[in-house]
């Protein structure tokens, strides 16, 4: 490149600079992207190829349809969570607010059918999102303390809705949905797929989901831009609540017989699975398709420590180890695309 | 003529700070009113009041003669107040698109138009003279470039005021330039321009009026041709301003080498970097952004990891794979980006101060444990010789103006006890009144012994201060300037590559 | 350092033991009770209150919500609350001797009800989780024995580490494993809930289709069990078996309705009665009846329900209240 | 308002070291409001349920407390860096199995400085883990979580370790008139975590990282280092909480502390240190911890239903912070991204 220099003029040695320049910026970028939303990709594939490998009947038609139909379920309330910890915020009553869904659902099921259960369990969800997020905009109680309370209250009041007791959902029809499949897919998958497809829209493309981002990423900024900070978050609890809903009809209609100690650490589940995903706690960014991936990641996981009959001690040390082993992946990952980027020259 | 926006004896407070006791002023369509005033002075908190970010104690806003009452910036926005602050106000993870448009996305039912969004920030940046890539986010772009984002999104939107709160802060002067023209522009279309800036030229080159603040007071409103620069300054500090006479150690080749650069291959520069910095030398860096003046920086703290060459600090080679083993090595950088990179908003100023301070020269009964008594009489020592403005020790440094902010990290480096500093962008923000005091203090340094490196795109900074200055352009050196020849013609001149021909015969 | 003492007797020993209690008035009993999210410990505590009722005395309830620590302060709020007689279903056995002697030297006897003993305790009463495995296994050798084999068998355990749980699967599976023609081909955590036995029994199924008997060790996960074998196309009807542990209502019905083969019913409400009437009778200076005196154990016996007797075990419970 | 000190300095500067002493004390009443709900609480509950005020009573309120404030003491240090450790029920379990294991044939001192240890390297796993291998500490600690668990359990078999020796629960559950010795403990470790958080060179580091991380190792800060230590501390810290549960519960088992994560967490938060690091308070910690014991030992002294329990700790607690909150809306602070 040196021969050429000497006939460029200075302004055209500057734009040339400032293209290189650029061009390397854009490289980093698109690492960078790819990066964020591949991170728990790697360990998924290493998962699957394992699990189909060495555990007997993990591609069973059965066993996926059950992986598929618990990952579905538990995915859908980590989008709520996603858009929650998205904003800086987290919800850690969506088991309590899931379970109480689930069993108001299961009653209305067994009073008005299964469609208006459904509804209503779904509004339930809602409802209690609301209650989070007014918590959380209008009587200024941090996000975790906010959650925490309602945790423990939404507990308190399934139990007294169910008297303790277990429902058993007579609707063969609302049972038959966890069951049932679209072209060979399980409705449940379907159901987490476009609601993840949703969601992945409003945050990728919509007005809302820049917001989100800017609530979660820069607060000041948000504030300064006059973005109503406070709709934003109240719509994210929302949402959180309407998923843990959704999720809890599903979960109703999965079981057949709910009562008021399900659900318990979804909290940590969902959280986990969204952390797995690739968003960050810090607020920013949430990464809806990361959130769908782990969640299967954590179904086929759990399921595959059972299939091989693991003792339910040592469960827990491999389910342990496979976490540090997902994200050390990813840590590592991350390591060496730095790495490349830094000794990169032009 | 009526004023467009009057603003009438409006009081802020914050807890142990008066910063605005009663301020009045007007400005009329058509005109460029610049407004300056030492670091917190009061000028970002009157400019926060207009944009409806707070809400004032007092007074009122006026706009073209209905009041207003700005309960939030978006109600200012509404208004017709468009503001370039002095913070960004970006959100790292969006693009530089969506960051021009945020708060005011084009959508079509809630869908945002990427198209459009693309091609209308494109255009807004091109005015501007830039070519950004829209559709990067904010996070990888350096300082100026963010700046220009930031102007961009003031411009992005509909207004009859315009404010810029030191926009040429982190741009170089072709980039200067340009906005001036953009300026003089908007006023000709009967926009109203308020326009901050510590670089008085500036101000003597668009601006119409000039008001001053003065610790929360409007001290003077003239028009600017009534003023020069020294009355100007005696204005804004109320009494006479101290000169800084750089007297050049010039010659001292006979002095030794502390730090000594052979062939430093820096990630992401063309050329390997060999320098030398004598002791008691102020060696200035200068060069356009791209020029990789930020990247030698950061390798030689270790932020960045050198891909070859050899690093030596008083004839001794060491290794720099980290900051924390640059430090032991007495080598010490600031950043030339404070929010991100500078302040530990947390930790009030004392402890901002004194984090990296060395204390290996400490008597062992103050090394051991940081003693507040100890730390606050070092602080007010600092905050004596620097000037900051700042009610007591325990403030937390978010709460400081930008350039007492400025002042505090400058304040952590001296502390630090190196025998190598690497000072970028030293004085961005800084008032006339403290930018002397700080070249003093970095004059004060080097004879002490320390090798200073000034990395400054601002050329009469390094013209003022520089024993030596070795100009970059694109990743390669393209000149050395000594003694007389540090001029700011010279630096200007190398900067844009004037010499770039010489430098490439080989 | 003082030396550790290795050798401390858990019984006896102190001066407790030969104090009198001291009945207050009015007399309150207080029950510590392991966790009311639990059908199991709902009856119970409902069967402590019929007790008092009866008996004309108050009672208070204290979950302890399956947390030992809960279990240790929430035994000594009742202490400090001047009752006459404490009642424990200890979420640890372990943790009761400090409770127990806090009660004492308020003379106050302690009654344990169920799941283990630890300490100086004044009486225990028990189900016998032992025989349930094996009344469990039993049945499933009474249903397939017949049929040549082998049979394979799953078993959903309590959470881990619970002491019941433990003996329950202990038995079972050693009566089974000694079968040729039985082969305990899984075993996994129902977590003691609907969700958690759904989950493994799905796990289970999946890995061995062929499949033919799940014992839960309760019936929330024998309930969820059932969801889970409905799912995978196996039903009771068809010969496939499945026994919770426990006589839960809800797994009564579906033994009613023939999804489930059998329970292993123990007594909760009776238990509960029990426990205050021992409680009133160690007050009064009474024998409290122990059927082992040694352990002053009160042995509750459990029976295996099925869709044969279901009906008279429920009016046998019916007659309960 | 007049308060205010608006004289002019020459170099525009305000003459005094802090802040005025009338802002001082308005700081620190409007910090002591959580004070105030805990005196109201103790205070209600005390006229409704005198008994509240016994001896015994007071005694397991402050056992109880102890017990988490000791973990939280870590947590908070943690919190203030901006990090975070699940792993507090595995720590503590792992350490009392210790204590039950190895006490039949040493001292009560050799048994807890064996539990200490293990509290230490637990710890350094952790910091390790997140520290070098850069993985999320949510992440991280939700699996050494389950590893330590898993690892209690194996070691066990599942079984409860009893704590034979009496010496060792006499030791452990001792009190000094109505105050368990325990409480003591915790109350010097809270007075250490707060030196060592506000008034060492490590703490400092702690608080910068946990502020900007980027602008800590650019300070030249041995931010590393001082990650894995805190984690250590913490781990010390869990490893203490062990030390006194396991005399409690006379017994050690992988269960023992099972969510206990939770109430440490909680008793962080509520006591006032935001969970994006930056700063801890050791003080509100202390009170964070004394709430949930008195409010759960009110709540059975009154005689709450077990259900109506739940409803009414999470509705007390929200009102109780949201009073607050509105008190002190100081939100955010300025230039924390
Ligand atoms: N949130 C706050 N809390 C306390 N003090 C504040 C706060 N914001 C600003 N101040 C104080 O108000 C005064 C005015 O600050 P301001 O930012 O307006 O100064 P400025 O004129 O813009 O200075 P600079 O040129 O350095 O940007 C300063 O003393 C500053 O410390
Ligand atoms: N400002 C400084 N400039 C140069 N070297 C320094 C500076 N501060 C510390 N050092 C050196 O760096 C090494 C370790 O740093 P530091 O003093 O922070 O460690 P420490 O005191 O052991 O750690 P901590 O601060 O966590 O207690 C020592 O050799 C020390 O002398
Ligand atoms: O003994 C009890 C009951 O069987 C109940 O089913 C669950 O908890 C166990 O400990
Ligand atoms: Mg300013
Ligand atoms: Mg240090």
């Amino acid at each position: 490149m040196t021969e050429t220099v000497t006939t460029l003029t200075a302004e055209e040695l500057v734009a040339a600079e400032r293209d290189r320049s650029a061009e390397r910026a854009r490289r980093a970028d698109q690492r960078r992207r790819l990066l964020q939303n591949s991170g728990v990709l790697v360990p998924f594939l290493i998962v699957l190829v394992v699990g189909v490998a060495v555990v007997p009947n993990f591609v069973s038609s059965s066993n996926v349809t059950n992986m598929l139909v618990n990952a579905a379920i538990l995915a859908i309330v980590g989008y709520g969570m996603t858009l929650v910890i998205a904003v800086r915020g987290i919800d850690l009553s969506v088991g309590s607010a899931q379970a109480l869904a689930a069993c108001v659902a299961a009653s209305v099921v067994n009073s008005a059918g299964p469609f208006v259960g459904a509804l209503v369990g779904i509004l339930v969800g809602a409802g209690l999102g609301a209650v989070n997020g007014l918590l959380v905009t209008q009587a200024r109680v941090p996000g975790f303390i906010a959650t925490l309370s309602t945790m423990s209250v939404f507990r308190g009041l399934v139990l007294l809705f169910t008297g303790g007791a277990p429902i058993m959902i007579a609707s063969a029809g609302f049972k038959d949905v966890a069951t049932s499949s679209l072209l060979g897919v399980p409705t449940p998958f379907v159901i987490a797929v476009l609601a993840g497809g949703g969601m992945w829209f409003a945050l990728e493309r919509m007005r809302f989901g820049k917001h989100v981002v800017a609530v979660g990423g820069s607060p000041e900024a948000a504030v300064d831009t006059g973005i109503g900070v406070n709709r934003v978050l109240l719509r994210a609890y929302l949402i959180a609540g309407a998923s843990a809903g959704v999720g809890g009809v599903l979960l109703a209609s999965q079981l057949g017989v709910v009562n008021g100690s399900i659900s318990t650490g979804l909290e940590l589940q969902a959280i986990a699975i969204v952390v797995l995903g690739g968003t960050s706690m810090a607020g920013g960014r949430g990464n809806i398709v990361g959130t769908f991936v782990a969640a299967l990641l954590l179904a086929m996981i759990n399921s595959g420590l059972n299939l091989l009959n693991v003792p339910s001690f040592y469960q827990y040390v491999a389910l342990g180890l496979l976490l540090i082993f997902a994200l050390s992946i990813d840590g590592a990952q991350r390591a060496a695309v730095r790495r490349m980027l830094e000794g990169r020259h032009s | 003529m009526t004023a467009v926006l009057q603003v009438e004896d409006v009081v802020q407070e914050y807890p142990g700070v008066r910063a605005l006791k009663g301020v009045s002023l007007d400005i009329h369509a058509g005109q460029v009113l610049g407004l300056v005033g030492e670091n917190g002075a009061g000028k970002s908190t009157l400019i926060r009041v207009l944009g409806g970010i707070e809400q004032p104690v007092r007074g009122s806003v006026t706009l073209k003669g209905v009041p207003q009452r700005f309960r939030s910036s978006a109600d200012s926005q509404a208004a017709g107040i468009s503001v370039v602050s002095q913070e960004f106000r970006q959100v790292p993870q969006l693009s530089v698109a969506d960051n021009i448009f945020l708060g005011h996305e084009l959508t079509t039912g809630g869908v945002v138009q990427r198209g459009r969004t693309r091609t209308r920030s494109t255009e807004l940046l091109e005015q501007l003279g830039m070519d950004l890539e829209a559709d990067r986010p904010v996070s990888s772009l350096t300082v100026g470039d963010r700046q220009m984002v930031e102007i961009a999104r003031a411009l992005s939107r509909t207004f009859d005021v315009l404010i810029m709160d030191e926009p040429t802060a982190a741009l170089n002067g072709a980039e200067i330039t340009r906005l001036h023209a953009i300026v003089r522009r908007l006023a000709q279309q009967g926009k109203a321009i308020v326009y901050v800036s510590h670089h008085l030229e500036e101000i003597f080159a668009i601006c119409d009026d000039v008001a001053v603040l003065r610790d929360g007071e409007l001290v003077a409103r003239q028009p600017t041709s009534e003023l020069d620069e020294p009355r100007l300054v005696e204005h804004m500090l109320g009494r006479k301003p101290t000169t800084y006479e750089h007297v050049s150690t010039g010659e001292g080749e006979a002095t030794d080498v502390r730090l000594a650069v052979r062939e430093l291959q820096v990630p992401g520069v063309a050329e390997p970097f060999s320098l030398d910095v004598r002791r008691g030398e102020v060696l200035g860096l200068a060069g356009l952004v791209g020029s990789g003046r930020t990247e030698l920086t950061r390798a030689l703290f270790g932020d960045l990891v050198g891909l070859g060459g050899v690093v030596e600090v008083d004839g001794k080679a060491v290794r720099l794979r980290s900051s924390r083993e640059a430090v032991r090595h007495g080598i010490f950088m600031l950043s030339e980006d404070r929010k991100s990179e500078g302040i530990l908003p947390h930790l009030d100023v004392t402890e901002n101060a004194m984090v990296s301070r060395d204390r290996r020269s400490l008597p062992w009964s103050r090394r051991v444990l940081p003693l507040r008594r100890d730390e606050s009489a070092e602080f007010a020592r600092l905050r004596d010789e620097m000037r900051i403005r700042v009610p007591h020790g325990r403030q937390l440094i978010g709460n400081l103006s930008g350039g007492n902010q400025q002042k505090v990290l400058l304040g952590r480096a001296l502390l630090s006890g190196c025998s190598v500093l690497l000072l970028n962008e030293p004085t961005r923000g800084v008032d006339v009144g403290a930018k002397v005091d700080i070249y003093q203090l970095v004059k004060q340094l080097a004879d002490r012994g320390v090798a200073v490196v000034v990395s400054s795109s601002d050329a009469p900074e390094l013209a003022a201060i520089a024993d030596r200055c070795v100009v970059y352009f694109a990743g390669r050196q393209v000149a050395e300037l000594r003694g007389r020849d540090v001029t700011e013609e010279n630096i200007v001149g190398a900067s844009v590559g004037q010499t770039a021909q010489e430098g490439s015969h080989d | 350092d003082e030396p550790a003492d290795t050798a401390e007797p858990t019984t006896g020993g102190d001066t407790a033991a030969t104090s009198e209690f001291e009945a207050k008035d009015p007399i309150v009993i207080g029950y510590s009770v392991y966790d009311l999210q639990n059908p199991y410990w709902q009856s119970y505590a409902a069967g402590v209150q019929a007790g008092a009722e009866a008996a004309g005395v108050e009672a208070v309830v204290v979950d302890q919500k399956s947390d030992q620590q809960q279990q240790v302060s929430g035994s000594l709020d009742l202490i400090n609350q001047d009752i006459s007689g404490l009642i424990v279903t200890p979420v640890q056995p372990t943790a009761l001797p400090s409770t127990i002697d806090a009660a004492h030297e308020a003379k106050i006897p302690v009654v344990i009800a169920d799941i283990g003993t630890a300490g100086d305790y004044d009486a225990y009463i028990q189900s016998n989780n032992a025989n349930g495995g094996a009344l469990a296994a039993e049945y499933v050798i009474e249903q397939l024995g017949d049929v040549p084999g082998p049979h394979k068998v799953g078993v959903i355990e309590l959470h881990a580490g619970s002491v019941v749980g433990e003996e329950r699967v202990a038995e079972f599976v050693s009566i089974l494993g000694a079968n040729d023609n039985f082969e305990i081909v899984s075993s996994l955590d129902g977590n003691d809930t609907v969700d958690g036995g759904f989950a493994a029994a799905q796990d289970m199924l999946s890995a061995n289709p062929d499949l033919e008997v799940i014992y839960a060790a309760n019936d929330d996960s024998a309930i969820g069990a059932q969801r889970a074998m409905e799912t995978a196309g196996k039903s009771v009807a068809d010969g496939f078996i499945l026994i919770g542990f426990d006589g839960a209502d809800g797994a009564l019905d579906l033994i009613e309705q023939g999804l489930m083969s059998a329970t292993v019913a123990q007594d909760p409400y009776g238990q509960g009665v029990k426990a205050v009437e021992t409680v009133l009778a160690l007050l009064n200076g009474e024998d409290a009846g122990y059927d082992d005196a040694g352990t002053k154990t009160i042995f509750f016996p459990v029976e295996i329900v099925t869709a044969d007797n279901l009906a008279d075990f429920r009016a046998s419970r019916a007659a309960q209240d | 308002m007049t308060a205010i000190d608006t004289t002019p300095a020459p170099t525009g500067v305000a003459n005094d070291q802090g802040p005025g002493r009338l802002q001082t004390v308005l700081h620190f009443a409007s910090r002591q409001y959580l004070v105030a709900v805990l005196v109201v609480l103790a205070v209600a509950v005390g006229i409704a349920k005198p008994s509240f005020w016994g001896g015994g009573n007071i005694e397991n309120v402050l056992f109880q407390a102890s017990l988490v404030g000791l973990a939280a003491c870590g947590m908070t240090l943690l919190i203030a860096g901006g990090l975070l450790d699940l792993s507090v029920g595995g720590v503590i379990a792992v350490s009392a199995i210790a204590i039950g294991t190895v006490l039949p044939s040493t001292t009560i001192g050799g048994a807890i400085v064996v539990a200490l240890a293990i509290g230490v390297g637990l710890g350094l796993v952790n910091g390790l883990l997140v520290t070098y291998v850069r993985i999320a500490p949510f992440i991280a600690t939700l699996g050494t979580l389950y590893l330590f668990l898993g690892l209690a359990f194996i070691w066990t078999s599942g079984k409860v370790v009893p704590i034979t020796s009496s010496n060792y629960r006499a030791a452990t559950t001792e009190t000094i008139g109505r105050v368990p010795y325990v409480f003591l403990v915790f109350l010097v470790v809270a007075v250490a975590a707060y030196l060592l958080l506000s008034r060492t060179h490590f703490g400092r580091t702690v608080r910068a990282f946990g502020s900007n991380e980027r602008a800590a190792v650019l300070a030249g800060l041995p931010v590393a280092r001082a990650k894995v230590l805190v984690f250590v501390v913490a781990g010390l810290c869990f490893a203490l909480s062990g030390v006194f549960m396991a005399g409690r519960l006379s017994s050690a088992e992988g269960n023992m502390a099972m969510g206990f994560e939770m109430d440490v967490i909680a008793a962080v938060v509520v006591g006032g240190t935001a969970l994006r690091g930056g700063r801890g308070t050791m003080f509100g910690t202390v009170v964070g911890s004394l709430l949930f014991a008195v409010l759960a030992n009110a709540l059975n002294l009154l005689g709450v239903a077990s259900y109506w329990q739940y409803v009414l700790t999470g509705t007390v607690l929200v009102v109780a912070i949201a009073i607050g909150a509105r008190r002190s809306a100081a939100a955010e602070v300025r230039g924390a991204g």
